[in-house]
């Protein structure tokens, strides 16, 4: 199960970083949601892994480790935030500079394609 | 109740910002009224607890009154209270100048600019690792927003790169945060120290990557070459209190540098002391001279006062690589020199645009500007040049006598050379050619009065110079102390149940 | 025998698992690939019942509950996106 | 838990798995999507449903309580399933999807 | 009375859920759930469009039991259509003409519809008289729109008195 | 009385500014005030100093740490160059007042000036390295802002920046020479430096001292090769001319090396560097004069030789040769003073300086001739004028130096020749502009005697330079003495102040001097022609395209570096990532510890092929955008299912409700954002970025699975064991999150009522226009509301309601909680939007959801701070299990406060961020919150 969680985190960070390096913001922001499943399935995995073990007491006479489940929670939910707050941002670019190129720039544009 | 006194930089701005944004009926006066009450409650409370970490002794809050390592705390020493009162200082006048009308050019200023103070004083005060990233997220968030205030293209552009790097360097932070835990087992500054000392690390590996993604999210906060380009972009586009505001923000980075060197970077028990300090210390050459030539090629006010920003970010880096008693010293001092002189130009710059119309802060022949504001322009350019008699010459002067390195003395030099060229020419350009049929508009006193409020400071720093570098001392020999720290956080732990 | 009975659950569901999966990479239309990802929920809801009685705990009820509940909406969202483009109007 | 219960959960079971399964067959297997989006009301109604019941039945025996929460997953997905097919034909024919040839009458204008 | 308690039956509906959910019918867990069954009406009250009152709860109670029945049974069928060869499948889009005018009803009976495998409504006209069909495998449409008025739009219209 | 001095003028300069309103006399009187104060100090001083060779020092601390102090001493050299400084002071105040014209802000002219002078008065009785060098600096400010003081003329700024440049350059080299020499020392203190030249000149940094300090002191006193900046420092005022660039600033560089005589010099370093600077500087000084048709040009550049002289005379390292140095320095002062004066004088009244244009000007001002005459012979060095004295002086000891080895005749010839330049250009200065004919264009201009006290300083002068030159030993005799002991510390050398020693080389040499420079002017013509030949770059236009081409470069290599290209920035940050990876790869000891696998099934690797397959399709289909969403979601489902199967109920709950939200909120932005992307990225950039990603993946993963399988005790175990009993909740994530950490938690909310507050300021005012077809050109449907999803929306509201508020009271004890309910409640809430539109639901609800959000993290935090009341720290917990009859036993706990305060949040900010962009296509103004 360890090798298989690896590779998820693996493939998820990769194809996340390479999205991030894309030059439009929708990809941009689709990379950086697969960044924080990644970040979070690792942040997780730190506390090692446990089957039918929830931190739920009286559940299960093992559990497994609550914090790095606590911290990702967290992380979730920030990283909630800051995603719509990004696609708010890249929506203020769109009509600011009638582009949604993450440097602005408006050339390579089909003019029915501006706002 | 004293005892509580420590939570109150987080909990003031909180209230705060939270009743301004429950004030429904969008009462400008009202919000302008509790945003200031409170910056300004800031600071004598900042004050007091300055007094309470002077004495040496480091207070420990131990929030839910869970005992450390378990619980969360926040810790005051010398270090974060001097943190705080910087930011005590600078928020004051700038919320006073944001009240004089920039607030009103978008919703929820003043609201945002309390959590922003929020995000900050928490991050100076916490002592858990974890809790550091969510205060970083705290003042990240309320920062673009901020960043953002007013709109227009250009902020939209740095917006965008500005928000785009510090989210993957918040994911590079949860990474890192993760392989801390793995290695240690533990969130707490102190503990991690702990772990290390008494060598129960599950692996150096771990500890050295995670130390090293810290370290980097940092310095990209911090803006650190080559993690500095969303700096002159950002600061030169943000409304000028805003710009002000952010004079603080690199500085948080480099204050959480400072903070985990002694306890992990630096350590010497710490995997991550060979690994990372070797790299620090050119990166930050290289900073100062690309912030040199950047201040030389300004074309803008604002992105001169950017790359000012960026110089002194490279110069404190040298000297915190350097982990001497002497050098921290300086460097504190130089931290609140430029923290205070950048924000105060940011200010001025905000004022010359404002007279300029079209042309704002561009170098270019304009309208006739008051002599008030020329005054005001070359006594900065005096601080901020470092030419005597002004704070900028004294945090220079402590610089170089603490750094026996020949690279950083030609750099530092050179670049207050560039540095005082380039203001020459800014100020002959702006001030000196004018067109005389062009007339200046009145200036009120009150416009002057948040920018006076902030030179008073570096004044301040001057006439003081002597026991302000002892308290500096005091500081770099607290901080130093890993030790201390160490026992002060979990020797003070209460009992467990 | 039970236990047996879940295994080939498991291995029936799984399979359909597979099979929207493949429909939402193929599509070939919109719509398709649309309803593909709502079976994939539908079929997740089987799949953590599943495990529900395999791990003999109701701790998973919820999720289970959760996606019967709201799982609908994303699908009903991107099919009104198709539909009018403005989601909320 | 008695021999009966288990057999009737492990009936359940497989019922339910089955139409699970065919039910993605049918998404695989049918040739235009108006039939296709015929598929899932399986795994929707019978597959979830008898998954529930072998749910409902082995909680009930194991705690020897009436265990009966699981039935609100149907409850819900009764309620809410139909919409999502509604809505993805109401799209379907507005793409103007292409349908089988056999198909008698129009789909209509969106 | 009806300002401080809206609708009795979704009330009663709300305190059975509440139950269900807790999956515990202990006193405590009674009195909770009248409270969410008080409170929730009231609050959601302003969202609800005009809803018919049951005018024959029993006659509800059997139609469930009627959908159900027609479900499992459909199922069945439909589940030897989908592995026998598509080839052989008659698809038709009906025209269900309606007489109920009821939004809230026309909503249930469309969902019957789609619940009962082999059959998806697919569209309300504007002017709320026809549903359309989406039938899998129809061999004689007059004869299933006949099913659907008989065997659903009339017990409806009958259980709402529209 | 020392701070007095130095204090008076600093703080006076604020007088003039002041007193402006009261008119120009008042002004200059405001300004001659403090002088005149400081000056009757100095005279007081001198009995003591002068006469009895004592010091006076005064010290107060100020950055000991640094050793920085305000020092002050006043020794001989120090009382003779403040009595420069406070005297021509004063007399150029005088003169200024007059030569300004009525329009000229006076104020401020004289404000600069008296900073000026206590900026020099600092400089030269500064008893601390570092306080010398603040005040280094300070004169170069002032004598900017002077120098520019026509601010409206280019070459007054032009010059200005050109003097800031060169000499604020000097005084960098200049302090980091001080702090080399200080730390050698140990000390900044001037008393100990001196003493302890010995220990510099041993010292291995000695040389780089050196050069550092010399550079400050040859940009300063305009030495070759950096004497270009003194004469277009010309284009001040002709008052600020006489002042700063004859008597007083230039003469700062000199000052300093007669003040660090004793540390520096001795060495042939030093006498190499500075006498050939000096020497360099006399006779290029010299001629450039010559060929001067302005005549302050003239002056300028005779003053840069007469530095050069000094200079020059310092660096032949004899003792003799210093005292010849401070005593031409003196006079220099008051000819050089004088003849400003008087240029100054035919500027007012011709209205120009242009020799060429001049002539005659005897018949219109004979005293101001006379006096011009005078001390021009003084400049020339004739006999029974003071320049004659020190430069007899100056031959004696060039003939007696024996340095440059073989060379050592040079010395005295080159030494000869720059006097009959001298001479010559003297003579120019004299002839050219009082005798031959009157030019006809000046003849109609009238000019007359200026008003008597614009003269009177002149006539001081120059009767100064007779007293000197016939009385020297009366005159001049003790200061001269006190001043060169000072300068050497103590020992003086064997001189005479004689105007006759009889016949001796040196006379010969000044005889042949004379004539020679007499010749000289006399075949000028052909010399002109020679140096017409020559190719003259301005120096400010070559400074100013030397500094263009400077900032153009700095802005090339910025641009190189730092393109403004997102994508780079990110590579640079990730860039360290994945070395650091690679690095981890490499040397990882063993990817597999001790720790046993957890099995794995089928269903768990169709899960992780499921997740990799569909995060790959996401990257690959990422240009058709709808598609790579719906992808995306697949992994968030599938990394739900993950959480659920590994024991993380809490986990998959909350992922499986956030990704309901998100889509909806990529669905929004999607309707106005392009929804077809182009391929733009280089194949440079796309290796380069799958090179990143690669690496990184890998790395993490790698090292998750390090991780994973090495365990370690960590601070888990207390959260299990204390919290039931110390926080009274079952459900142990629950419990850390509004208990053992519940401060993050807190935080958390914070930011999503941050991000709800920005992102409504965001998007206010911002006009999109709505597409009217869709991606495939397609008209969007007609109905906007469908029926069927109506009804059916608002039968999930109640019940959705309900499970929210399920969720949320079980969250403490099992899976559950407020953000989670709190989605559910949005989500149900949202939809009624998504099926009713927008001015539905707000018919119904209050549209404002920012009070919302502040109620809801305002209730938690009110929660936290109720502890406070108890002296407990913030976010104290507690609970109690009570037991009410009918109901039973129940827990009440302030956690479940604390929880209902993030529920309100999440609904808050969730609906106030979709209802913000669900707006923006909504046409209706509404005023700014
Ligand atoms: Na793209
Ligand atoms: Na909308």
């Amino acid at each position: 199960m360890e090798i298989l969680l690896a590779i998820m985190i693996a493939a998820l960070t990769g194809c996340g970083v390479y999205l991030i390096l894309r030059l439009r913001t929708f990809p941009v922001v689709l990379g950086l949601t697969l960044l924080s499943y990644a970040v979070n399935l690792f942040l997780f995995s730190m506390g090692r892994l446990l089957e039918n073990a929830p931190a739920v007491i009286g559940a299960s006479e093992l559990h497994a480790d609550p914090l790095p489940q606590a911290l990702v929670l967290t992380a979730i939910v920030i990283g909630f935030a800051m995603t719509a707050f990004l696609m708010a941002l890249a929506l203020r670019a769109w009509g600011e500079f009638g582009s949604d190129h993450i440097d602005g720039r408006t050339d390579e544009l089909d003019p029915e394609q501006r706002p | 109740m004293m005892a509580h006194m420590i939570i109150l930089p987080v909990l003031l701005p909180l209230f705060a910002g939270l009743l301004i944004l429950l004030e429904w009926r969008q009462r400008i006066w009202l919000r302008r009224l509790i945003s200031l009450a409170a910056t300004a409650a800031l600071l004598p409370l900042a004050g007091y607890l300055w007094l309470q970490a002077a004495g040496g002794e480091i207070g420990v809050y131990h929030l839910g009154d869970w005992a450390p390592p378990f619980g969360i705390v926040l810790v005051l020493d010398q270090l974060a209270a001097l943190m705080l009162l910087v930011t005590a200082l600078l928020a004051l006048p700038v919320c006073l100048q944001a009240c004089r009308g920039e607030d009103k050019n978008g919703a929820n200023f003043q609201a945002l600019f309390q959590f922003q103070l929020l995000g900050i004083n928490g991050a100076f005060l916490t002592g858990d690792l974890f809790n550091l990233f969510v205060f970083f997220e705290v003042l990240l968030i309320a920062s673009y927003a901020l960043l953002m205030h007013g709109q227009g293209a250009e902020r939209a552009r740095a917006g965008v790169h500005y928000v785009v790097l510090n989210l993957t360097g918040s994911s590079l932070f949860l990474f890192g945060l993760g392989l801390i835990y793995a290695a240690t087992g533990t969130l707490n500054m102190a503990d991690v120290t702990r772990v290390l000392m008494e060598g129960r690390l599950v692996s150096p590996l771990l500890l050295q990557i995670g130390g090293a993604l810290l370290l980097l999210v940092f310095a990209l906060k911090a803006a650190l070459l080559p993690f500095c380009f969303w700096l002159p972009g950002a600061y030169a586009a943000a409304s000028a209190p805003v710009a002000a505001l952010f004079a603080i923000m690199t500085k948080v980075g480099l204050y959480a540098i400072w903070r985990l060197w002694p306890l992990l970077f630096g350590h010497e028990a710490s995997p991550l002391n060979s690994l990372v300090t070797p790299w620090l210390w050119p990166l930050a050459l290289l900073t100062l001279a690309f912030a040199a030539l950047g201040v030389l090629s300004a074309t803008r006010l604002a992105t001169l006062a950017a790359w000012l920003v960026l110089m002194s970010v490279g110069s404190l880096m040298a000297v915190l690589t350097l982990a001497t008693e002497q050098a921290w010293a300086a460097g504190l001092y130089y931290l609140v020199h430029s923290t205070l002189a950048a924000a105060a130009l940011f200010l001025l710059v905000g004022l010359i645009s404002a007279q300029r119309g079209l042309l704002a802060d561009q170098l270019k022949a304009g309208n006739d500007l008051p002599p008030s504001l020329a005054v005001l322009f070359l006594i900065l350019a005096v601080v901020l040049v470092g030419l005597p008699p002004l704070s900028g010459f004294i945090g220079k002067m402590m610089l170089l006598q603490a750094t026996p390195d020949a690279i950083f003395w030609i750099l530092l030099l050179l670049a207050s050379l560039l540095s005082l060229i380039a203001f020459s020419r800014a100020g002959s350009t702006v001030f000196w050619r004018q067109q005389k049929d062009a007339f200046a508009e009145r200036m009120a006193v009150a416009d002057l009065i948040p920018l006076l409020l902030l030179l008073l400071c570096t004044l301040v720093m001057v006439l003081l110079a002597g026991p302000l570098a002892e308290a500096a001392r005091g500081i770099a020999v607290q901080l130093l102390d890993s030790q201390g720290y160490v026992d002060a956080v979990l020797g003070s732990g209460r009992a467990l149940p | 025998m039970l236990s047996t009975a879940l295994i080939i659950g498991f291995f029936m569901v799984g399979t359909a698992l597979m099979l929207g999966g493949w429909r939402i990479l193929i599509g070939p239309t919109l719509p398709d690939r649309i309803l593909a990802l709502d079976t994939l929920y539908i079929n997740s809801i089987a799949l953590i019942v599943l495990f529900g009685i395999h791990a003999g705990t109701s701790l998973y009820f919820e999720a289970a509950l959760l996606i019967a509940l709201i799982g609908f909406v994303s699908t009903v969202a991107v099919a009104k996106y198709l539909l009018r483009g403005d989601i909320i109007e | 838990m008695t021999m009966a219960t288990e057999v009737l959960v492990s009936f359940l079971i497989l019922t339910g798995a089955t139409f699970t399964l065919i039910g993605s067959i049918g998404l695989v297997r049918l040739r235009d999507f108006y039939t296709r989006l015929h598929g899932p009301t399986k795994a929707t109604t019978l597959g979830v449903g008898s998954i529930i019941l072998a749910s409902l039945v082995f909680f009930t025996a194991k705690a020897g309580v009436l265990s009966v929460h699981e039935l609100l997953i149907t409850l819900f997905l009764f309620i809410t399933a139909p919409v999502s097919a509604h809505l993805l034909a109401k799209a379907a024919m507005h793409r103007q999807e292409k349908k089988v040839k056999n198909t008698r009458g129009e789909p209509w204008q969106q | 009375m009806k300002r401080f308690w809206p609708s009795p039956l979704l009330s009663l509906a709300m305190w059975c859920l509440w139950l269900l959910l807790a999956n515990d019918f202990s006193a405590g867990q009674m009195v909770l759930g009248i409270f969410f069954a008080w409170l929730i009406p009231l609050l959601t009250e302003p969202f609800w469009l005009d809803r018919p009152r049951v005018r024959k709860p029993w006659k509800l109670l059997s139609f469930l039991l009627l959908v159900h029945r027609d479900i499992l049974v459909a199922n069945l069928a439909v589940a030897k259509l989908i592995l026998s060869p598509p080839s052989k499948l008659r698809p038709a889009f009906v025209e269900v003409p309606l007489d109920i005018r009821n939004d809230f009803v026309i909503t249930i009976l469309a969902s019957v519809v789609s619940l009962t495998p082999g059959t998806v409504s697919a569209d309300v006209s504007q002017d709320r008289t026809v549903l359309l069909v989406h039938g899998l495998d129809v061999a004689d449409i007059p004869a299933m729109i006949a099913t659907i008025k008989q065997r659903y739009e009339a017990p409806l219209k009958e259980i709402y008195g529209c | 009385m020392l701070f007095a001095m130095v204090a008076l003028p600093l703080l006076g300069a604020l007088l003039p500014r002041l007193v402006q309103p009261l008119g120009r006399r008042s002004v200059a009187v405001a300004a001659a005030l403090p002088a005149l104060l400081a000056f009757l100090l100095l005279a007081s001083a001198a009995p003591a100093v002068i006469g009895e060779g004592a010091v006076w020092k005064a010290s107060l601390p100020w950055l000991p740490q640094a050793g920085l102090a305000l020092a002050f001493r006043l020794d001989g050299l120090a009382w003779l160059f403040a009595l420069l400084i406070l005297g021509i002071g004063l007399l150029v105040i005088l003169y200024g007042h007059y030569y300004l014209d009525k329009r000229d802000p006076g104020g401020r002219f004289f404000s600069f000036l008296l900073l000026f002078m206590a900026a020099m008065l600092g400089v030269v009785t500064a008893d601390n390295l570092l306080l010398l060098v603040v005040f280094w600096e300070l004169t170069s400010i002032s004598s900017f802002l002077l120098i520019g003081y026509w601010s409206d003329q280019s070459a007054a700024r032009k010059g200005a920046r050109m003097a800031l440049t060169l000499t604020g350059a000097g005084g960098l080299a200049l302090l980091a020479g001080v702090i080399l020499i200080g730390q050698t020392v140990g000390s900044y203190d001037l008393g100990t430096v001196l003493e302890s030249g010995d220990r510099i000149r041993a010292d291995s940094l000695y040389p780089l001292m050196l050069s550092l300090v010399l550079f400050g002191v040859f940009t300063k006193s305009a030495q070759f090769p950096f004497q270009f900046w003194l004469p277009h420092a010309m284009s001040a005022p002709t008052p600020v001319s006489a002042y700063l660039h004859s008597a007083t600033m230039v003469k700062a560089g000199v000052f300093l090396l007669a003040r660090l005589y004793p540390a520096l010099a001795g060495t042939d370093l030093w006498f190499v560097l500075v006498s050939s600077a000096g020497l360099a500087t006399l006779l290029f000084g010299a001629w450039m004069a010559l060929f001067r048709h302005d005549l302050k040009g003239l002056l300028a550049y005779s003053t840069i030789s007469h530095l050069g002289l000094i200079t020059l005379l310092f660096g032949l390292n004899t003792s003799l040769a210093a005292v010849a140095a401070v005593f031409h320095i003196i006079n220099h002062a008051t000819f050089k003073a004088s003849l400003f004066m008087a240029a100054g004088i035919i500027d007012h009244e011709t209205g120009t300086r242009d020799i060429r244009r001049l002539g005659g000007l005897r018949r219109y001002l004979p005293v101001t001739a006379v006096l011009a005459t005078v001390a021009s012979m003084a400049m020339a060095g004739v006999p029974l004028l003071n320049g004659f004295l020190s430069k007899e002086m100056f031959f004696a000891v060039a003939t007696e130096t024996s340095l440059y080895g073989s060379l050592h005749w040079l010395v005295p010839i080159l030494a000869v020749l720059a006097g009959g330049l001298s001479v010559a250009y003297s003579l120019r200065f004299v002839h050219d502009v009082f005798f031959g004919e009157v030019p006809p264009a000046l003849a109609a201009h009238h000019p007359h005697e200026p008003p008597y006290f614009m003269r009177a300083p002149v006539e001081v002068l120059v009767v100064l330079c007779l007293l000197v030159g016939i009385f020297p030993a009366v005159f001049v005799g003790p200061l001269l003495a006190a001043a060169a002991s000072a300068t050497l510390n103590g020992s003086l050398p064997e001189y005479s102040l004689a105007i006759w020693h009889g016949f001796n080389l040196p006379l010969l040499m000044s005889v042949v001097a004379l004539f020679g420079g007499i010749l000289l002017y006399r075949f000028r013509t052909p010399l002109f022609a020679l140096q017409r030949s020559w190719p003259r770059p301005s120096a400010p236009q070559v400074f100013e395209h030397c500094l263009q081409n400077m900032i153009g470069a700095a802005g090339a290599v910025v641009k190189w570096i730092d393109n403004g290209a997102l994508q780079r920035y990110v590579a640079w940050l990730l860039l360290p990532v994945a070395l650091m990876m690679l690095a981890a790869i490499a040397s990882m000891p063993d990817w597999l510890g001790e720790r046993a696998l957890t099995p794995v099934d089928g269903l768990a690797v169709l899960a992780a092929v499921l997740a990799v397959v569909s995060a790959v399709a996401t990257v690959l289909l990422r240009r058709r955008r709808l598609i790579a969403l719906l992808m995306i979601s697949v992994v968030g489902l599938v990394v739900s299912l993950v959480f659920l199967r590994l024991s993380a109920p809490d986990l998959a709950l909350t992922q499986l409700a956030v990704e309901v939200v998100t889509v909806l909120l990529l669905m929004l932005a999607m309707y106005f954002l392009p929804t077809r992307g182009t391929i733009e990225s280089s194949s440079w950039d796309v290796s380069r970025d799958l090179f990143l990603s690669i690496s990184i993946g890998a790395g993490m993963g790698l090292l998750a699975l390090f991780a994973m399988t090495h365990p370690g005790d960590t601070i888990s175990a207390f959260f299990i064991d204390n919290s039931v009993p110390g926080g009274g909740g079952k459900n142990v994530v629950n419990v850390i999150l509004v208990d053992f950490r519940g401060f993050d938690t807190l935080g958390e909310i914070t930011v999503l009522a941050i991000a709800a507050a920005g992102i409504y300021a965001l998007l206010e005012n911002l006009g999109l226009c709505l597409p009217l077809y869709d991606p495939d050109g397609r008209r969007w449907a007609r109905e906007r509301h469908p029926l069927v999803l109506r009804v059916i929306s608002q039968a999930v509201l109640p019940i959705a309601l309900l499970v929210a508020m399920y969720i949320l009271l079980r969250g403490h004890n099992l899976p559950g909680g407020g953000f989670i309910a709190g989605l559910v409640t949005a989500v149900a809430l949202v939809l009624q939007y998504v099926a009713n539109g927008v001015h539905w639901v707000h018919a119904r609800v209050p549209n404002n959801y920012h009070p919302l959000v502040a109620s809801g993290v305002l209730l938690s935090a009110l929660t936290g701070l109720a502890s406070l009341l108890f002296d407990h720290p913030f976010l104290t917990s507690t609970f109690s299990h009570l037991h009410w009859p009918l109901v039973g036993e129940f827990e009440l706990a302030s956690a479940m406060l604390f929880d209902l305060g993030v529920y309100l949040t999440v609904v808050g900010a969730t609906l106030l961020i979709l209802a913000r962009l669900g707006k923006l296509s909504v046409v209706e103004h509404e005023e700014s919150y």
